[in-house]
């Protein structure tokens, strides 16, 4: 079994979901509030994760463009779920070791006074391991 | 060649609509299969009784399978459904006395799977030949 | 004891080529209660058939058994040469020593020794055979017909036609459907109301034809040939003899307020309505919800202006009982309630329409006479913003797992209309697959596209916002891969359509099978598609599947044939090969009847004498040979051995394995 | 417990309100209690008994008793509430003439275990909480009681009523029991290993027809083995076969309708674990068709007599390693 393969299967396996549910009706990426900002778009998550093309997934931004907000898991008619794609991408990004997107040091530049404090704990979590 | 080469002796129920049809494309396109074989016909496969299947053996069958359509093709929509369960529980408790599990067996063919059918009886006959003949499940008695 | 001949043919060199006929013939001799033994060429042909005539005569034979080609083939001529001779059929038995001997088997000596073993097993049946008669049931011919939709009506007009009596049941107060809702029809775009009426008046004026609307089936009792059904008129307060339909009393009836089920309560009815001018019977009837006359007292307005003197605020829900042959069931679909769809905002905001609804704004006879104007401002869109596949394909618990069929075309329809009518509205179609199988029907969606200039779009709607009085569309565009968001004046939203709720309970009092979307489930889905598998019952329409109206016209007819075949017959021949239940063995347990498909097994209480001379009522099975299929699943799930099958008893089939492992 | 039993019967037959109650009494010794018809108040006091011994499920009676005209009086053990519902969805029994009594119980001994610590002779029996005291012809004894257990009710499914009309006693709860560890042992025998173990367990019957008989699932109008048209008569054993068959067939028409009540081994005089039959058809129809109590819900469609689409195929048996 090759690399990629076994990488998908991660992917697939920490996702608890399953790709080939998708029918490719485009719900997800059209809920998104954040989809036009995302190289990747929610149903390209799906169908790529399906073809195991992961890399250039784990290597794109979008990966943090994604909000969490669940929509497209609310409202993707087949169960498929892709926001849990994004973050079983993520996740295996971020488990490669020195790989955050974030190192924690940078941090308190970044608050805003503004910023409620969950959106900094979320962004713990999110960014850094 | 072996003098007294083991013939096991196997009865198969088949269903009247699917299966009994497909045995008989079996023999329409010439497909060979062992003359162990003996079919029963019934209407459904729903009609064969577990105490069939332990008749049979009491008797001296070597094995015994069922053949019916495929599970959801039933010509009577359900009775496949409870032959299937029937079967897989009467299975399990031969299996749980310790006969042997191979000489019973449940194939669903259709009036279109001659080939399969054939294909299906060579193998089960190959199977229960290996095992040779049924002592476990035979009344002495009946046996010859 | 049995006097048996056996009949072993050659087929030519069939059976012959492989099989030792003549050695197979001699060993039968020898067998217990075989009293003459032969074989033929061909045994199957008149020369054949005359051999076994003659013994069966000669010899006084009881039971034959005929080694030959496969039962599938020659069993019915064998039974019909026994029966030529006063012999039961039922004691012919045949072994099949050509297509599961001789043909595949190569050698002489293997082929003879399973022929005689396949002989000896028939032999071994035929001892135990018993002869068996088909019961004959008459059969009451009439037809019932539930539902006066277009399926209904189609297969009402087909079997009046073939001159049997019909009766319609129609829940609403006129028959004709969602089709009299409609305004144009796919591929063509005739008019509905201009293809359906003449029908609806077809049906009405037909002699054979009764209808009765406003109006349930409440019971149905008895079995094929022979059902009863309790059919619910329910109080119209409108004498239907006397009412001419004159619509007087729509007019002047002061309560207004009634939310308009025909225009989809997109306008408003009196409390005293005719559904629309076209409606079949034309008979006006009371809404007891609104009337202030039955609430009150206090009105009778319609009583006064009624020259017919129809009206009569004291009647009562009736129930009348008729015998029918066959049941039809055409109670076809509903769009689903949208509630559960909040991203569509169609609880929201009034510019956010079903399929149906849109239909009724385009329809002359609607709410807005035809002109395509926003419910909620009554402007005219310029912008409208369809959306497919609301709720279909959708595994969630609000959706509906399966594809509607007919969103892609009707969404076609209406995207073109709107673009033919009225050229300067931008019209977007957003789709997940566009699927036209049918005749002209992807030429269709191509004019909509190439012709008419709208825009499909490969990708969802995400979410409807309303804004000020513009309709926010986020969706997304999947070939260009981009979010799209369009501020639309109008939401067309094509809603998963689902089977009408009458269905489910109407299933269980014909005992007709459905799945799990509640749509009715035919006798075999690809060679019994009109039948469902109770006998007698039949499936017209969306009730089986979402259908489009050529496909629910062509099920009507089909049903319609199905029908007159079973009620052309006078009595009706029963399977011979039943089960039966000894009542003296019998424990009343009830677990035959779970597993029959056919609700052919019944129960009584019944008394009986025992040994002590004292009586006891026990409860016990009864089989009604008419329904019973003989498929024998409650023969093994009976655990005391009471239920039988004829033709194939435990004792046959016991003797059939002991002869084979023998 | 007896004597609120005992009271509760005489104020029911005094009443008028039933006709007959059904209890136990006590047989030739004094462990071999029996089910027992008491019909006045003399009888009760006399007779009517409840202790440990007490084994007996006392609904399978009802389908003769609640014939008669007038009510019935039954008391039930948990485990017996069971058959009890199942012999209801079966309409065996008219549940208007019955009067259910729901008793707690606490687990009934198993003379068998007792009489291999103290042998035969047995003349006196007494339990006092946790120990029973044992008199013998030869010697006295007192033995935990928890050693001398039956073993269906060390391994007790459930100590709730699932019928009744009135309780005495405590109610209890559905047990998580170990009930089918016996049966996975014999699983994980090879085939050989469980053909001999079968063979020695079965080859002791005797065909006296005592599981066949007390069996609350075995109530047929006439059994089949018994009966000369069914083409299985058979009454006496003469081959190991009819053993094996008399067994299996047993097993398999109970099988979706067997409550493990357990009585089948309790009355069996040559001592065959016959429970774990239908413990292996339970636990194959829990891991197959999803768990499933008989008698939990007298409204439920048994196993065998419904089905889903996407049942395991014979395959998952014939085909498994």
């Amino acid at each position: 079994m090759s690399f990629s393969n076994n990488l998908k299967e991660n992917v697939i396996r920490s996702a608890g979901v399953d790709p080939k549910k998708c029918m490719k009706c485009g719900k997800c990426t059209a809920t998104c509030p954040n989809g036009n900002e995302m190289e990747y778009k929610p149903h390209q998550f799906v169908y790529m994760v399906e073809k195991g093309d992961i890399e250039p997934l784990m290597n794109t931004d979008s990966i943090y463009k994604c909000l969490s907000c669940f929509a497209c898991v609310e409202r993707c008619p087949r169960g498929v779920e892709p926001a849990k794609f994004i973050e079983a991408v993520r996740v295996a990004k971020i488990r490669k070791q020195g790989e955050n997107h974030l190192k924690a040091d940078m941090i308190p530049d970044l608050l805003d006074e503004d910023l409620p404090q969950q959106a900094i704990v979320t962004a713990f979590r999110k960014y850094s391991k | 060649m072996q003098v007294n080469e083991f013939k096991p002796k196997i009865v198969a129920f088949c269903c009247n609509w699917c299966s009994y049809a497909g045995a008989d494309l079996a023999g329409t396109n010439r497909l060979n299969y062992p003359a162990d074989v003996k079919i029963i016909r019934v209407p459904c496969s729903c009609r064969v009784n577990p105490l069939f299947v332990l008749r049979a053996f009491q008797r001296g069958a070597d094995g015994v399978i069922i053949c019916g359509c495929h599970p959801g093709d039933c010509h009577y929509t359900t009775g496949n459904y409870y032959a299937r369960r029937r079967m897989t529980l009467l299975f399990s408790m031969l299996d749980y006395l310790g006969i042997e599990k191979e000489r019973t067996r449940v194939e669903w063919v259709s009036a279109a799977e001659g080939a399969k059918f054939a294909a299906t009886m060579n193998d089960f006959v190959a199977t229960v030949t290996k095992l040779g003949e049924n002592k476990r499940l035979e009344d002495l008695r009946c046996k010859k | 004891m049995q006097r048996i001949g056996v009949f072993v043919c050659h087929c030519g060199t069939n059976i012959a080529g492989t099989v030792d006929v003549k050695a197979v013939a001699e060993a039968m001799k020898y067998e217990n209660g075989v009293v003459f033994s032969t074989d033929y060429q061909y045994m199957c042909s008149e020369a054949g058939q005359n051999i076994i005539k003659d013994a069966i005569k000669e010899h006084k034979l009881t039971g034959i058994v005929v080694c030959s080609c496969s039962p599938r083939m020659h069993e019915a001529t064998f039974r019909k040469a026994a029966q030529s001779v006063g012999l039961n059929p039922y004691m012919v038995e045949i072994a099949n020593i050509r297509e599961q001997c001789s043909w595949i088997h190569k050698d002489m000596a293997t082929g003879t020794e399973k022929a005689i073993i396949l002989a000896r097993t028939a032999v071994a049946k035929v001892h135990l055979n018993a002869p068996l008669t088909s019961g004959e049931t008459p059969v009451v011919k009439r037809a019932l017909v539930i539902g006066g939709g277009i399926a209904g009506i189609q297969t009402a007009l087909d079997i009046a036609d073939a001159g049997f009596p019909v009766d319609i049941v129609e829940k609403l107060p006129t028959i004709g459907g969602k089709m009299s809702q409609i305004d144009k029809t796919f591929p063509t775009l005739d008019c509905a109301a201009c293809i359906l009426t003449p029908k609806m008046v077809d049906a009405a004026q037909n002699e054979n034809i009764k209808i009765y609307s406003y109006s349930e089936v409440s019971g149905v009792k008895g079995f094929v040939g022979n059902f009863e059904v309790t059919i619910k008129r329910k109080a119209r307060f409108v004498d239907e003899t006397k009412c001419t339909g004159c619509g007087l009393c729509t007019e002047k009836c002061p309560q207004k307020r009634v939310p308009n089920e025909f225009n989809l309560g997109m306008d408003q009815r009196r409390a005293i309505y005719i559904p629309f001018a076209q409606a079949v019977p034309k008979i006006a009837t009371i809404d007891a919800d609104y009337c202030t006359m039955l609430k009150t007292g206090k009105c009778g307005v319609c009583s006064k202006v009624c020259t017919a003197g129809a009206i009569d605020y004291t009647q009562k829900d009736e129930f009348i009982t008729e015998k029918y042959g066959a049941i039809v069931v055409a109670t076809g679909f509903n769009p689903i309630k949208l509630d559960k769809y909040d991203e569509y905002a169609y609880s929201q905001s009034k510019d956010v329409i079903t399929s149906l609804e849109f239909e009724r704004l385009t329809n002359a006879a609607g709410p807005t006479a035809g002109k395509l104007l926003r419910p909620s401002d009554g402007k005219h869109p310029h912008k409208i913003v369809f959306v497919q596949c609301v709720g279909s394909r959708d595994t969630r618990e609000c959706g509906k797992s399966y594809c509607s069929k007919i969103c892609c075309m009707y969404t076609a329809k209406h995207a073109m209309l709107t673009r033919e009518k009225y050229p300067d509205t931008e019209v977007y179609v957003f789709y997940i697959d566009v699927r036209t199988p049918g005749k002209n029907f992807d030429e269709f969606y191509r004019r909509a596209v190439e012709e008419y200039g709208v825009h499909y779009i490969k990708g969802m709607v995400g979410k409807v916002i309303p804004e000020g009085d513009k309709l926010i569309v986020r969706a997304s565009d999947l070939i260009s891969n981009e979010q799209l968001t369009i501020d639309a004046d109008l939401v067309v939203l094509a809603a998963a359509i689902e089977p009408d709720k009458t269905a489910r309970p109407l299933a269980t009092m014909l005992t007709a099978s459905m799945d799990t979307n509640d749509f009715f489930t035919e006798a075999h889905p690809k060679l019994r598609p009109v039948e469902s598998p109770t006998a007698g019952i039949f499936l017209s329409g969306a009730c089986q599947g979402p259908k489009d109206i050529p496909e629910t016209v062509a099920q009507a007819s089909a049903a319609a044939a199905k029908v007159i075949g079973l009620l052309v017959k006078d009595k009706m021949k029963n399977n011979a090969c039943v089960a039966h239940s000894d009542e003296n063995m019998c424990n009343g347990c009830s677990n035959c009847a779970k597993v029959c498909a056919y609700n052919a097994i019944s129960y009584v209480d019944k008394e009986f004498r025992m040994p002590d001379r004292t009586t006891r009522v026990r409860r016990v099975a009864v089989v009604n040979d008419a329904v019973c299929q003989g498929c024998g699943a409650c023969t093994v799930t009976c655990p005391s051995g009471a239920m039988d099958l004829k033709g194939f008893s435990n004792k046959q089939i016991m003797a059939e394995v002991d002869a084979i492992c023998k | 417990m007896q004597e609120v039993m005992k009271n509760k019967a005489k104020e029911l037959l005094a009443s008028g309100e039933v006709r007959a109650v059904i209890g136990w009494k006590k047989g030739e010794f004094c462990y071999d209690i029996t089910p027992a018809v008491f019909t006045n108040a003399e009888e009760i006091d006399n007779g009517f008994i409840y202790d440990d011994f007490c084994g007996a499920n006392l609904s399978k009676y009802l389908i003769k008793e609640a014939h008669k005209d007038g009510k019935v009086l039954v008391f039930l053990k948990p485990c017996d509430t069971y058959s009890f519902n199942q012999l209801l969805s079966e309409h065996r029994i008219n549940r208007e003439k019955v009067y259910v009594v729901g008793v707690s119980c606490d687990g009934k001994v198993d003379i068998e275990k007792i009489k291999r610590t103290v042998g035969d002779g047995i003349i006196a029996l007494s339990s006092d909480g946790d120990k029973i005291s044992v008199e013998t012809l030869y010697d006295k004894y007192e033995i935990n009681r928890a050693d001398a257990l039956a073993e269906r009710c060390v391994n007790c499914k459930s100590k709730k009523h699932v019928a009744y009309d009135e309780l005495l006693g405590d109610e209890g709860e559905v047990l998580d029991s170990k009930r089918f560890d016996e049966v996975e042992m014999i699983e994980n025998m090879t085939a050989d290993e469980r053909f001999e173990f079968w063979r020695n367990e079965l080859s002791r019957c005797i065909r006296c027809n005592a599981c066949r008989n007390v069996c609350p699932a075995c109530s047929c109008e006439k059994c089949i083995f018994d009966n000369d048209n069914s083409g299985y008569v058979n009454k006496a054993p003469v081959t190991s076969f009819e053993e094996n068959m008399f067994h299996i067939i047993r097993a398999f028409h109970v099988a979706g309708r067997c409550t493990d009540c357990g009585e089948c081994s309790r009355v069996c005089p040559q001592g065959i674990p016959l429970h774990l039959l239908n413990r292996k058809f339970i636990k194959d129809i829990n891991t197959l068709y999803g768990d499933y109590q008989a008698g939990e819900d007298p409204e439920a469609r048994g196993p065998l007599t419904s089905y889903t689409e996407k049942d395991p195929e014979p395959s998952v048996v014939t085909d498994k390693e």
